[in-house]
């Protein structure tokens, strides 16, 4: 029954044929291939008709690993560039220096990734055309530009050791800029109609942040000597804390539409994710003051986080590949619109929006 | 001075901060091209009217045509049959114009040959001649079962009915003047 | 058309497209309108909204059906069964029109005595010959008022040709179709008796002849319940008579059949005994699948016909213009003006040449004594008979049932010209055709001589289409044609031009005609095309001041005016080409007279003078069209009447009278002999005077009704390349329908071609039904076999609920699968040839192949390849009893040696 | 210069004129079109009467010059889909109106008293108010069933079952970039690739867009895609081209049944309520309007559908919602995303001990 769901294009008679034609439950919605949400459903069984079981919505067409990469590289930077301007304004130079290089060098690396992914390269600087607040990716723009070129240039100069005030300048302002470079991503994918997106965009952008801040931590924590990378240590912890906090709800609070974040490629990828996580945490307490200790963890935590990147990319393509997710939430919306307006003609409209 | 405003008009972000679209969803974000934009019809040479070629429902055609080239064909709105409409097959006759799988010059199969040849139009056509005149030879019947016939069997033709009326007229004529009787159309089958 | 002609005088649409808003009720039967006539079915729609009901009698739920207000699904080949049973419904419960069936129609007249209906011939009417499976139609006769020689100019003549009309060699030249403008002659008119109660009434002998044509056995034959029978029943009823009216729209559902004249037949009778031709929303409209197919006969490329339905000469009646005339001179009705007809054409022809001394050229113009059809034409190619062929416009190996047959007519060619757009696969048979990887072909044993002539496309040409509903619409040159392509005009102008030049010092006679012949148009630009214009003007004929000619009535026996198409003179009055017209129809009322030009003298409803009742006044004020105006003496309304326009209602014709002046001022069929309709056909029709349900050539069912299992008067062809499936064969148990689909033209040259258009249905596929698909396993969007005695073709299968199986009463299921034609091996989007499975079975009316049912074994899986496939096909129709379909090089004489193996006959 | 605090609803979290979510009576304003600008204008898709001819799907292609769906020509690459007769599938980049094919059955077990078949819901119950008075009775009328009536075979050929009523029915739709009144695709689309025009409608810059992509997973209707071998995205435009010119967009003139209608959009309202009156009262319960709806989750439609089954057996999302209703609440969660990043650090480098 649900190869027909899965398989665009297969014929509808294969859900609905002879060899399967039983009396129907409930009333029939017609047409299209009528499909049940997989064994392992969250919810209840959610029947739901579709069109020969086609996605409604398009899938993003960004690419993979292009933009997971990037995710992770603007959160890794930017909060190396918080954590090295402050480290630089409380004299640690090593993790100043470390903080800034992952900063530096993972903001070039995204703007790369980002370029890369458009349909049209060259035409990357059509970008600063408009300034439109509706839209992350525009708004991203003005985050990243500024963002990766002070943090390029913060690092440039901290490998030629040239013209120190200017590297604590442009570590401040890629500091401005890096908490908004590692949270606006979130908004960048909770602000579509990709069910599994959208739905947690009150989540997302804590996952985003926590999941930066142990990837800004963990990679740290690796380049800098343990006694200077207290912070790293801080902070990454209380990253893949707030991380998995928020990704708990993420993956649960959201009825059928959470479904995809334990299913298949996704569900392995989070699963790995939180493993690498929790344990880059529990390293980093338990065993951060060694070197080979915070090189093991602190590779946990970027590893975690990167996975963490990639199973949410992957989660949200699953949601908007199969209709199931787009219809189902809708209809109980419909549903719990319909009870509103039948309790009380006021609160129809915050029900149901 | 002048030069720096036109250039920073020409930035939608400042139209946005100084016109009626801050949110920059419309007059601020138009392009240059979206400007300039013009409909085909309305840089057409002219219109010629028309009649689709497809089933026999007859519905009648705008053609429009540009440096000798159709740009466009649709529905002649005057027509009291078709009203401006078109099915996806009169919508597709442009297609059937300019498809660039058309065949527009002379091919030519030699008896026992494994390939076309190319050849000049008058020539195929005197070499049609000459067959035709050999085939109405080889046919000839003065008489058939002892009645009067005065016709050729060696010559056969079946036309499509999208031809002309004009067309099949002069078919009709040019064959039975040959003695040639064995003329059929698509209206048969 | 000759089920429309023989039963109202001419053999087109009686109503137009935009007519049919006007219906209270419209029955679309053997027609998919909104798929093959999408643009014309708006008005369907228009009439939908304004609450009529519309319903849609196919073997196939459609996209006609999917609008329509009742779908009725009956089995393949059973629409005789079902308007019989209309028709029995209406006389047995008193629901015609009686004052219109009384006036206006041939109700009371009188049969022969000796005529014997399929009632007590178990299936035959009177006069068969077994031996040559022909009628004569002798016994068939109207009982008549005078004596036959009283109204003839030549007795002796026209009774020579009476009897010669039974010869086997004039039935089949199909002398029939001449009744597409002009019934079919009778010798006088019959006896009357207007109480309708005398037994050899025609309204009697219709009530016995479908008495069995009860609901019950309707249900049973069509495979319906009877309540679906009468649900149709009374919604028809119900919106016909007086104040109602029906219109009835068929199109190649009914005529691809092998009593296809005698489907429209059945339908002419029941619309006429509702009262609903020749009145708005009523009629029968006949939908034509091509841009000009109307035009096709009308000014015809048929083998049969000259332009204006004037019948071919034929070599055993026809050997002077007198003896030509002499059946239709001194008649009554229009046909009684033939000669002035023929002359004019003769005039149009061969210009000075013709003249009262030489019968004006008639000696000139080859006979046919025989058919000469195009499916007969294919057999005598195989057999070396015929050394070239013009294909023009026409993919014959892919539109054609029995493709395989085709090809090896033009493999066995001198030389083959092809006229086309794209490189269409009767063009590349000898290069790609299928009969290559059986074996059966090779280039090396092909010695076909082809030319490939680029056509010019609609719009690189001027020109006229006669459309659905006889409306010419002239066509204005846009730009001219690429390189070598060029107008069929003047390939045929020039070709002419050539033809006389190389002849112009022969003496020899059978070149005179050529010589002789007006061929002087003015030609235009480089590339010297001949003026359209020009070549229309001759067809609309010129008087002796050389003007065009304003009306046919115009035209003269003597030679002073001259007209290529009779029924088309008037398209050019007032020298003005009334083809072009470009009124917008917002400018005009519904009819829109004054947008293009329409045959005859631009009436747009035929038969409308009944329209108005016998004293000419409207039968109802929502139904009035043409009325007799009192004061202005004459007749007017909303469209041309057709009519003459100043005799009275009730004009009596004086004793002598002929042609017009014969009918009487309540005669509405103006070009029938006797100004009626008819009900039954005294002539006109070889396979019968009244329709009879038969079963298809190939059917899987027995025929219910009469020991006769399919119409005695098919036509075959018979040779190795084809076979025929045995009626109701275990080896080829269900029946097969093809047809088209909205997305495709015919043999698809004018759509596979094209991207858009491939898209949207890029492969070939079969319909058929879960239950069907279950029986043999078969897989939706996999492929199957489909093998017949002619071949075996594969398509992807489209399992679907909208194709049903019916089940009969004896509890028998007939499996039914669909199968769109329009593909082969070239263009875009590619498949098998649904036409290679078919083979040839003709109606003798019309020589039109039976391509809507046939029978076929379906499997899943693909076919085989090579000469396996020769081999498959061959196990089949060795199982089914079938002679051999093993063919020599080409196709020509049979293999002897596997034809011992594979014929155990 | 307006300030961007007001003007600027993604960021500023309350949206009192509408400008994000709800209804909008004047689109062209809200995009800048201050001064005189022509009437909305859109589609109303009434399905009753398509006949799936696909004439709206050739015209547009033929008018916009748009690539063959997926194969670029060539032929091997096209394939049956398997769907009824649509092998179009789904709108996209080269395919900016698609036919929707549905085919249903269903089996009603009840015994056939009349040619009425109760329960049915596109069973006529009363005279239609079209019928005309003169010689119709009202059980004929009762009689009537508003879509086909294949039902009236008593005969189910499957299970053999006399009284057992099959029904089938074919819908079709033509689908098409709805045009809405607060567009996904145009607020999330960083280069102002796509804009609303005069006419109100939402068109796609060719010599703008650089591919981002983001416009495709932000439409609700999932209509807009990216050409892979050109890069950037594309859409219906409504014509806009021939807009400009005074005529209708090529499929509306097209369209043989005027399945597909173009005009004003408040008088295409006004028609599409007065034909779903005529078919409720002619017992079409089933029959709604879809995308009419002002209040609905895009402010309503460009291009709105008269339907005759749930959205979604048409593949079209029930209950869509415009991304951008959320993008303020987004934003404030971003923005504590990126401070708690701040407070962390701070904390964490004050925290610990300095070496």
């Amino acid at each position: 029954m649900t190869e027909g769901i899965t398989t665009p294009g297969a014929g509808w008679r294969r859900a609905d044929g002879p060899g399967e034609r039983k009396p129907p439950k409930r009333y029939r919605k017609g047409g299209g291939r009528r499909g049940r949400s997989a064994e392992q459903a969250m919810v209840d069984d959610a029947e739901f008709t579709s069109y020969y079981g086609r996605p409604i919505i398009k899938p993003p067409v960004w690419k993979t690993p292009d933009v997971p990469l990037y995710l992770f590289l603007g959160g890794a930077a930017g909060s190396s560039a918080i954590l090295a301007a402050v480290a630089d304004l409380t004299d640690r130079p090593t993790l100043t220096r470390v903080g800034r290089l992952v900063a530096g060098g993972g903001s070039i690396a995204s703007v790369g990734f980002l370029i890369h992914d458009l349909g049209r390269p060259e035409r990357f600087l059509h970008m600063l055309r408009v300034i439109k607040l509706t839209s992350p990716l525009s708004v991203g723009t003005y985050i990243l530009s500024p963002f990766s070129a002070a943090a390029g240039a913060t690092a440039a100069v901290e490998l030629l050791d040239w013209f120190p005030r200017l590297k604590r300048f442009g570590g401040v302002v890629s500091a401005l800029f890096g908490g908004p470079m590692a949270t606006y991503t979130a908004v960048l994918l909770a602000n579509t109609a990709v069910p599994s997106w959208h739905a947690p965009y009150k989540q997302l952008p804590f996952v985003f942040a926590g999941s930066a801040m142990a990837a800004g931590g963990g990679l740290t924590m690796i380049f800098t000597p343990v006694d200077e990378a207290g912070p790293s240590r801080k902070m990454a912890i209380a990253g893949a804390t707030i991380e998995l906090a928020a990704m708990h709800k993420v993956e649960n609070d959201h009825g059928i539409v959470s479904e995809p974040y334990h299913e298949g490629r996704a569900g392995t990828l989070m699963r790995a994710a939180k493993t690498c996580t929790a344990a880059g945490a529990g390293l980093t307490a338990v065993a951060g003051r060694t070197r080979i200790g915070a090189v093991a963890s602190g590779v946990l935590l970027a590893a975690g986080s990167l996975l963490t990147r990639f199973g949410v990319f992957d989660a949200g393509m699953a949601s908007a590949r199969d209709p199931k997710y787009t219809v189902v939430p809708q209809r109980e919306r419909m549903a719990a619109r319909e009870a509103g307006q039948q309790v009380g003609q006021g609160e129809g409209r915050s029900v149901t929006r | 001075m002048t030069r720096v405003k036109t250039w920073l008009e020409s930035w939608p972000v400042y139209r946005q901060l100084t016109g009626s679209d801050p949110l920059g969803r419309g007059t601020a974000a138009r392009s240059k091209a979206t400007e300039a934009v013009v409909s085909r019809t309305a840089t057409a040479d002219r219109v010629v009217k028309s009649v689709c070629p497809y089933c026999a429902v007859g519905c009648a055609q705008n053609v429009y045509v540009k440096d000798e080239q159709i740009v466009q064909i649709e529905g002649d709105p005057d027509s009291p049959i078709n009203r401006g409409r078109l099915c996806p097959k009169g919508s597709a006759s442009k297609q059937l114009v300019t498809s660039p799988s058309r065949t527009t010059t002379v091919k030519y199969r030699r008896p026992f040959g494994t390939e076309w040849e190319d050849l000049e139009l008058d020539t195929a056509m005197e070499m049609i001649a000459d067959r035709v005149l050999e085939a109405r030879r080889k046919g000839w019947q003065d008489e058939d079962a002892g009645y009067r016939v005065n016709r050729t069997m060696g010559i056969a033709s079946l036309g499509g009915a999208t031809l002309d009326n004009e067309e099949n007229y002069l078919m009709k004529k040019l064959y039975s003047a040959l003695g040639a009787i064995q003329i059929e159309n698509q209206a048969r089958i | 058309m000759p089920g429309l002609g023989a039963s109202f005088g001419r053999g087109g649409a009686t109503n137009f497209l935009e007519d049919l808003s006007n219906a209270d009720c419209i029955v679309i039967e053997g027609s998919n309108m909104a798929e093959c006539h999408p643009v014309g079915f708006q008005w369907v729609m228009e009439a939908k909204a304004r609450g009529a009901k519309i319903i849609h009698i196919d073997p196939r739920f459609t996209r006609t059906s999917a609008v329509a207000d009742l779908h009725v699904p009956l089995r393949i080949g059973t629409d005789i069964a079902f308007l019989g049973g209309l028709i029995r419904y209406v006389l047995d419960n008193d629901l015609y029109f009686r004052d219109y069936v009384v006036a206006y129609t041939n109700a009371a007249a009188l049969v022969g005595e000796d005529f014997v209906d399929v009632e007590d011939l178990d299936g035959l009417f009177s006069g068969y010959d077994a031996e040559n499976r022909m009628y004569d139609e002798d016994s068939w006769a109207y009982e008549p008022a005078n004596p036959p020689e009283s109204s003839a100019d030549d007795p002796a003549e026209a009774a020579e040709q009476e009897q010669l009309d039974d010869a086997p060699a004039v039935r089949e030249s199909d002398q029939a179709q001449a009744a597409g403008s002009g019934g079919p002659p009778i010798p006088s008119k019959p006896k009357r008796d207007e109480t309708l109660q005398h037994p050899r009434s025609v309204f009697q002998v219709l009530k016995r002849h479908f008495a069995r044509y009860t609901p019950e056995m309707v249900s049973e034959v069509c495979g319906i319940e009877p309540a679906v029978f009468e649900q149709v029943a009374k919604w028809v009823t119900s919106n016909s008579g007086r104040e109602r009216t029906t219109a009835w729209v068929y199109s190649v559902g009914w005529t691809q059949h092998s009593v296809g004249a005698q489907y429209i037949r059945t339908a002419s009778i029941l619309q006429t005994l509702l009262g609903n031709i020749g009145r708005p929303g009523g009629g029968i409209l006949a939908l034509r699948g091509h841009a000009s197919i109307q035009g096709s006969t009308d000014v015809p490329t048929l083998f049969n016909l000259l332009p204006g339905y004037l019948p071919m000469p034929h070599a055993m009646q026809h050997s002077t213009l007198d003896e030509y005339c002499a059946d239709a001179a001194g008649k009554a009705g229009f046909w009684g003006n033939k000669r002035d007809y023929m002359v004019s054409l003769l005039k149009a022809w061969f210009g000075d040449a013709a003249q009262p001394e030489n019968d004006f050229g008639f000696d000139w113009l080859p006979k046919i004594n025989g058919d000469h059809s195009s499916y007969r034409t294919i057999a005598d190619m195989i057999e070396g008979k015929v050394s070239g062929y013009f294909l023009v416009g026409e993919n014959p190996t892919v539109g054609h049932p029995n493709g395989r047959m085709n090809r090896f007519g033009l493999a066995n060619l001198d030389w083959l010209v092809v006229r086309d757009l794209q490189m269409i696969e009767s063009a590349t048979f000898w290069k790609e055709g299928p009969e290559l990887e059986t074996g059966e072909m090779s280039p090396d044993t092909i010695g076909t001589e082809v030319f490939f002539m680029p056509a010019a496309t609609h719009v690189e040409k001027d020109g006229t289409f006669t459309q659905t509903q006889r409306l010419l619409q002239w066509r204005h040159k846009a730009v001219e044609p690429p390189n070598d392509a060029r107008s069929d005009l003047w390939f045929f102008f020039h070709l002419g031009r050539i033809l006389r030049e190389r002849l112009k010092d022969s003496t020899d006679p059978r070149d005179q005609a050529l010589l002789r012949m007006t061929w002087d148009y003015p030609l235009h630009g480089e590339t010297r095309d001949p003026d359209a214009d020009a070549v229309l003007r001759e067809i609309n004929g010129t008087g002796p001041d050389g003007q065009p000619l304003s009306s046919y009535m115009q035209m003269k026996d003597d030679g002073s005016t001259s007209g290529g198409c009779w029924i088309y003179t008037g398209v050019y009055a007032d020298g003005v080409n009334q083809a072009a017209r470009r009124k917008p129809g917002s400018e005009q009322g519904t009819v829109a007279s004054e947008w293009g030009w329409a045959w005859p003298l631009n009436r747009r409803m035929l038969y409308n003078r009944a329209s108005a009742d016998p004293d000419g006044k409207p039968w109802s004020e929502r139904k009035k069209y043409v009325w007799w105006d009192e004061a202005a003496g004459e007749w007017t309304g909303v469209d041309v009447p057709d009519f003459e326009k100043n005799k009275r209602p009730d004009y009596v014709p004086p004793e002598g009278a002929r042609a017009q002046d014969a009918l009487a001022g309540d005669d509405p069929f103006v070009m029938q002999g006797d100004g009626k309709a008819w009900l039954y056909a005294p002539a006109g029709l070889v396979d019968g005077p009244l329709p009879t349900h038969y079963e298809p050539v190939e059917s899987v069912v027995e025929n219910a009704f009469y020991g006769t299992q399919a119409s005695p008067t098919v036509e075959r062809i018979d040779g190795p390349w084809n076979r025929e499936n045995p009626s109701r064969s275990e080896v080829f148990p269900f029946q097969v329908t093809t047809y088209r689909l909205t997305e495709h033209h015919t043999a698809g040259a004018m759509s596979r071609t094209l991207p858009y258009l491939s898209e949207l249905q890029p492969e070939f596929f079969v319909e058929v039904s879960p239950e069907l698909a279950a029986l043999r396993g078969l897989t939706h969007n996999d492929y199957a076999t489909l093998v017949s005695a002619r071949s075996a073709i594969e398509a992807k299968v489209l399992v679907t609920e909208r194709v049903r199986p019916i089940k009969l009463r004896d509890g028998r299921v007939v499996h039914q699968i669909g199968m769109p034609y329009h593909w082969s091996y070239g263009g875009l989007s590619t498949g098998d040839s649904a036409n290679d499975l078919l083979g040839i079975a003709l109606d003798a009316n019309t020589h039109i192949q039976e391509d809507k049912v046939s029978t076929a074994d379906i499997v899943p899986g693909r076919r085989p390849r090579g000469p396996e496939l020769l081999e498959f096909v061959e196990a089949y129709r060795r199982r089914a009893g079938v002679a051999s379909g093993r063919v020599g090089v080409n196709g020509r004489d049979p293999v002897e040696a596997s034809a011992g193996e594979g014929s155990t006959q | 210069m307006t300030s961007i605090s007001s003007a600027s609803p993604g960021l500023a979290g309350n949206d009192p004129s509408n400008r994000l979510f709800g209804p909008l009576p004047d689109v062209s304003a809200d995009a800048g079109y201050v001064e005189e600008h022509p009437a909305r204008v859109g589609f109303f898709t009434d399905t009753s009467v398509c006949i799936g001819c696909k004439a709206c799907e050739v015209a547009c292609k033929e008018w916009n010059t748009l690539p063959m769906d997926d194969s670029h020509g060539v032929r091997d690459a096209m394939g049956m889909s398997g769907m009824s007769y649509d092998n179009t599938g789904m709108l996209g980049a080269n395919s900016w109106r698609h036919v929707a094919f549905v085919e249903q059955t269903r089996t009603v077990d009840l015994p056939m008293p009349t040619f009425g078949r109760p329960g049915d819901d596109r069973q006529g119950s009363g005279p239609s108010p079209m019928t005309p008075g003169d010689g119709v009775s009202l059980a004929d009328a009762q009689q009537s069933s508003v879509l086909n009536a294949e039902a009236l075979s008593e005969f189910d050929p499957q299970t053999g079952q006399s009284g057992a009523d099959k029904q089938i029915r074919w819908l079709m739709s033509s689908d098409v970039c709805k045009h809405c009144t607060h567009a996904g695709c145009l607020d999330v689309c960083p280069t102002g690739a796509l804009f609303r025009t005069e006419f109100g409608t939402v068109v796609v810059q060719g010599d703008i867009c650089n591919g981002c992509g983001y416009c495709v997973p932000a439409c609700p209707y999932g209509v807009i895609d990216q050409r892979k071998d050109d890069g950037r995205v594309f859409k219906c435009t409504m014509c806009y081209d021939r807009l400009t010119d005074g005529l209708q967009p090529a499929c509306a003139t097209a369209c043989p049944t005027q399945s597909i209608q173009f005009g004003d959009l408040d008088e295409l309202q006004a028609r599409a309520d007065a034909r779903l009156a005529t078919l409720k009262g002619q017992g079409v319960e089933t029959a709604r309007l879809y995308g009419r709806d002002e209040n609905d989750g895009v402010g309503g439609a460009g291009a709105f559908f008269l339907l005759l089954d749930e959205p979604e057996v048409y593949g079209l999302p029930p209950d869509p919602v415009v991304t951008t209703r959320d993008v303020p609440a987004m934003w404030k969660a971003a923005a504590q995303g990126a401070a708690l990043i701040i407070g962390v650090a701070v904390s964490a480098v004050l925290g610990s001990r300095k070496r």
